[in-house]
């Protein structure tokens, strides 16, 4: 039997542990219940996509994209077509750019309800769970209706979408905003008016200015810190400067703010999904460029990139064309990457019991860091 | 901007098709050029975006992608090193989001960072061999199964 | 002897088809539809023990495998399945699991399906399959439990150890063999 | 039970022998029957709150085949084969299980299920229970340790840190009502509620006192928000985590009772036990006779099984809602707050035992 106080004690979270959704290794040396260091170990599900991208055509390799984040797949897809748009000199008609918002607003809906609920279900409480994952499975089934897959959408093409949305998908989605705007509501009473998870989470993991842009953090987590910094104000991409809202900031850098801003831009993208719903409604046009084969996808030798904001921070998607059919190289920049990159300083002399609090705030996907 | 970096030995100059300003920096001086960027108050680069290693017929090409979160600017500065001996200063110690990304591209590509302080396999099991970013990785070869002791 | 055995292979097969604890072995997409299967699933199918969680190997008696099986994961699926207590099943969630999927072309991380390393009861393909599709699969699962008999169980747990499995693909057992010694 | 031990001693010739033997297999059937019909509601209870909560369209709501479900996990898990650490200390490995329910058992026989059932009528029954409740505890840390498994040792530390929180206000709060009832056996305190029916319950002046034990009693059996010792996102099955096959069962089967008889103590405590609450029973209808004690036994069995469940009712829905708390907060919670409560509640109790002195017997 092992002295039980004395010397360190060296715990491993992971790589299948209950407390984390996806494999990842937490190294932890514990002295009682405190932290006295950590090292992440990650890569136990790297598939392999930027090299897959070497042996596929650019239409081949679009079917993989949303598999490296399946909390996300319209961002990925998003950014990888519109990279290849910029490559080709694809124009998007204007429907086609409201239809592909409408749902990448969807999108992030159904992710930051995932990881609310995933979160509060990690600190012990579990009614909060089952109210968040029935919300996300309404979302999820219209996703369904729509594209036909419910999680792993191919829904995006070069230059538009697959298909039409007709009125009747728009009808629902009408219908899933005016319900969610009531609903969304008591699920902040559950969750930011709970006692118990002020006590958890306020005052823990704090991440100051300076750290977060040191650590290239992105999305919430950086927003929390009090920096307002969100790719579709500052460089926005298809029609989103044309659209209204704002974007969600605070300044404690806490985790109870980083749960609180996601609950914030909940109802900020139910905001947009409304005005694109308008839009799609009233106005009828192209929803794909017919003029782009995508079979026959030959760039000449270029860089380009395109960035993204989605659920967990600025994903960017770099393609270097050396004039064939394939692209030479394809590198994915993923916020989770950085969100566990920050671990170790954040977890440092804590509770042990913080570390659930901790790690799930920053709704890392492992799957998307290992890529 | 030309004059005021003209010390730091800039090779080329290009803007990308989507309007990104790419500067190739000789190997020696690049990091000095990274914290002249961070520090000048004409581009605050404050986050490092992220680093990208691609693998050209004769050379590495490091591509480190900065942005100014005040100015919203965005810069890519390109570091070539040799293909038989990659060999680059790390930038661990102004950028700390860099560790990952190093550790990646020594995984990937085999570039080595002088100064990093912890330059393992990221992705990778540690006993595989052969980096397999490279255009010349053989798969066949270098399949084989390695398992590690230690889960 | 079979009609002695018959009460008692139909109590010993009922408990066991119907309080199957799963431990999930999540490395991706698959292990979120498995989470929306606990979230509406009214503990019919599996105990999911009201704790959403992974679960834990020396409760459980099926294994879940959600995701695609790297070099680096493969050693840590092995310990996994190890660890559970005899009897045990295991079902293959989703392409990537069953075969590799995608990732299965020209990779030089994928090993390939889940099949490699364990033996596998149930495969379930589809990228992600459907909650409703693995509680399908759940309920092929407790057909075959409930046909087994208890005078067969030795010959069954023969079947169900990595050697067996193993045997083709010497090179991972030796390696292993070698790991387990050191 | 020294009681027994006693008579068992006393009367050693052949023919009472006998009897005894068979009495005493009687009362431990009845226990281990009760044990096994607590365990299995309390799990049911656990699993209808959860079906509430979930979609409600996707598949029928628990039916009574479902509340099985834990049946055949036990019968399951007799099967299974036990798997025990290379390097955990063997004879402890398995001694903790059987400690865990050894202590579950005699909690069960201080009891009074009605005026006549009390397996153990101990003049010392409270301060039996608080020494069995902490042989749980002992039960639980001595598995965790000799499992040699971080996790365990982990959770096992934890149910300490829980122990120092929760036994000095859980004695305290016993105390007031052992002022009140002017005894320290369970059938005495139960009889001393009856007076004036609903009105002479310990809930009223003791309120403070029940408070304290209802929150204290989830850091009792380990249940949210006080689970830290077997929090599964944090460590696993905490000090269960190595445990399989039959140890498993039984490990579970105590936890579920312990679970279910905490609320019963606490409903004989403070909500009088088996008595009905309007003083009245149907039994009274009929005249007395082997059938009015037939219909009056079921009827005080039926109200403590009712009050229990209520209680547990309420437990579970505060449980599904509250994430869990940190070790540090129990600890510092207990000895900033419930200590002084229950100090003060000992303090109320003792006024108004001495001006409504007639109110209580």
């Amino acid at each position: 039997m092992k002295p039980i106080c004395d010397s360190d004690m060296i715990i491993n979270i992971g790589p299948q542990s209950p407390a984390l959704y996806g494999s990842m290794k937490l190294a932890i040396k514990l002295n009682g219940e405190i932290i006295k260091s950590v090292e992440s170990v990650i890569g136990y599900n790297h598939r392999g996509i930027e090299k897959l991208a070497e042996s596929l055509t650019y239409l081949q390799y679009l079917p993989v994209v949303n598999k490296i984040d399946y909390l996300s797949g319209f961002m990925y897809m998003e950014a990888y077509c519109s990279a290849v748009e910029k490559l080709c000199d694809i124009n998007v008609p204007e429907r086609a750019q409201y239809i592909r918002v409408m749902l990448m607003e969807l999108n992030r809906i159904s992710s930051h309800l995932f990881y609310l609920g995933v979160y509060l279900s990690d600190l012990g409480s579990k009614a909060q769970f089952y109210f968040a994952f029935t919300l996300r499975d309404e979302i999820l089934h219209i996703l369904q209706d729509i594209c036909g897959q419910k999680i792993m959408q191919n829904y995006f093409v070069f230059g538009g979408v697959k298909h039409d949305l007709d009125l009747n998908a728009l009808n629902k989605i009408c219908d899933f905003c005016s319900s969610f705007s009531q609903k969304v509501k008591e699920l902040e009473n559950l969750i930011i008016d709970n006692p118990a998870f002020k006590a958890r989470t306020k005052g823990l993991g704090i991440i100051t200015k300076n750290k977060a842009l040191s650590y290239s953090l992105t999305g919430a987590n950086l927003r929390s810190a009090g920096i307002n910094l969100d790719i579709r104000k500052i460089k926005p991409y298809l029609v989103y400067d044309a659209l209204e809202f704002q974007v969600p900031i605070d300044d404690s850098g806490d985790c109870f703010s980083r749960c609180l801003l996601r609950i914030r831009e909940m109802i900020e993208s139910l905001k947009i999904i409304r005005q694109c719903s308008r839009f799609l409604i009233k106005s009828s046009g192209e929803y794909k460029n017919n003029d782009v084969n995508p079979l026959q996808i030959h760039p000449q030798s270029n860089t380009v990139i395109s960035h993204v904001e989605s659920p967990r921070g600025i994903i960017s998607c770099t393609i270097i064309s050396d004039g064939s059919d394939k692209p030479s190289r394809v590198k994915w920049r993923t916020p989770s990457l950085y969100s566990i990159q920050i671990l170790p300083e954040l977890l440092k002399n804590r509770y042990y019991s913080d570390i659930t609090a901790i790690v799930g705030s920053l709704d890392i996907v492992v799957s998307e860091a290992d890529r | 901007m030309e004059t005021e970096y003209s010390q730091f030995n800039i090779l080329n100059k290009q803007t990308t098709k989507c309007g990104i300003e790419k500067i190739t920096v000789d190997k020696c001086c690049f990091k000095k050029f990274i914290s002249h960027l961070k520090n000048s108050a004409e581009f605050e680069a404050n986050i490092l975006y992220s680093v990208m290693a691609c693998d050209t017929s004769d050379c590495i090409e490091l591509n480190y992608n900065l942005f100014s979160e005040k100015l919203n600017r965005y810069l890519i500065i390109t570091v070539l090193t040799d293909r038989n001996n990659p060999v680059c200063d790390t930038v661990t110690d102004l950028y700390k989001s860099a560790a990952f990304d190093e550790r990646e591209i020594f995984d990937m590509f085999g570039v080595f960072f002088e100064g990093h302080k912890n330059l393992t396999r990221l992705l990778m099991p540690n006993s595989s061999v052969g980096n397999p970013l490279l255009k010349d990785y053989n798969f066949q070869k270098e399949r084989s199964v390695h398992y590690e002791t230690d889960l | 002897m079979s009609i002695l055995l018959k009460p008692i292979d139909t109590i010993y097969n009922w408990a066991r088809a119907n309080s199957l604890t799963p431990l999930i072995f999540a490395a991706s997409c698959c292990s979120s539809e498995i989470l929306s299967l606990s979230a509406y699933d009214n503990n019919n199918i599996i105990c999911f023990d009201n704790d959403v969680t992974l679960g834990n190997p020396r409760n459980a008696d099926l294994l879940i495998v959600a995701g695609a099986i790297t070099h680096k994961n493969a050693p840590v699926l092995l310990r996994l399945y190890e660890q559970m207590p005899e009897q045990k099943y295991v079902i293959a969630m989703g392409s990537c699991a069953c075969s590799g999927g995608v990732f299965r072309h020209n990779s030089y991380t994928v090993l390939g399906g889940a099949d490699k390393i364990i033996p596998v009861d149930i495969y379930l393909t589809g990228c992600p399959p459907e909650p409703r599709a693995l509680q399908k699969a759940i309920s092929k699962l407790k057909d075959k439990i409930m046909a087994e008999t208890i005078s067969m169980r030795t010959k069954y747990l023969d079947s169900h150890t990595t050697d067996f499995v193993l045997s083709e693909n010497q090179e991972i057992l030796n390696s292993v063999n070698k790991q387990r010694e050191e | 039970m020294e009681f027994y031990l006693g008579k068992m001693i006393l009367s050693l010739n052949l023919q009472d022998y006998f009897t005894f033997v068979v009495l005493y297999t009687a009362e431990f059937l009845i226990i281990l029957f009760f044990l096994l019909i607590s365990a299995f509601s309390a799990d049911y209870a656990e699993k209808y709150i959860f079906s509430l909560l979930k979609k409600k369209n996707l598949s029928a709501r628990l039916n009574v085949c479902n509340s099985l479900k834990i049946l055949a996990n036990s019968f399951k898990l007799f099967f299974k084969e036990i798997i025990v650490p290379d390097k955990s200390v063997k004879i402890a490995f398995f001694l903790a299980p059987a400690i865990l329910l050894i202590s579950v058992l005699f909690i069960y026989s201080l009891i009074p299920y009605n005026t006549d059932f009390c397996v153990n009528k101990a003049d010392s029954g409270l301060v039996s229970l608080i020494s069995l409740i902490l042989l749980f505890s002992f039960g639980i840390t001595l598995g965790g340790i000799s499992s040699n498994s971080n996790f365990s040792i982990l959770g096992a530390m934890r149910h300490c840190v829980q122990l120092i929180s929760f036994s000095v206000p859980m004695i305290l709060t016993f105390m007031g009502v052992a002022v009140l009832s002017s005894s320290l056996s369970f059938p005495q305190i139960v009889i001393s509620q009856a007076k004036y029916d609903i009105l002479s319950w310990y809930i009223f002046p003791s309120f403070l006192g029940f408070v304290v034990f209802f929150i204290i009693s989830s850091a009792i059996v380990n249940r949210s928000p006080y689970n830290f010792s077997n929090a599964k996102s944090e460590l696993a099955d905490g000090y269960k985590t190595e445990y399989s096959g039959v140890n498993l069962a039984i490990i579970n089967l105590s936890e579920f009772s312990l679970f279910f008889i905490i609320n019963m103590i606490s409903v004989i405590l403070f909500f009088g036990g088996f008595l009905s609450p309007f003083g009245v029973y149907v039994a009274d209808w009929f005249s007395a006779g082997s059938f009015y004690y037939i219909i009056l036994t079921v009827e005080q069995m039926f109200w403590l099984f009712a009050k229990t469940i209520f209680l547990i009712f309420f437990t579970l829905l505060i449980q599904t809602a509250f994430p869990r708390l940190k070790p540090v907060n129990l600890a510092s919670f207990s000895w900033k707050y419930l200590i002084p409560v229950s100090i003060i509640n000992i303090l109320i109790v003792c006024v108004i035992k001495i001006v409504f002195g007639g109110f209580y017997v």
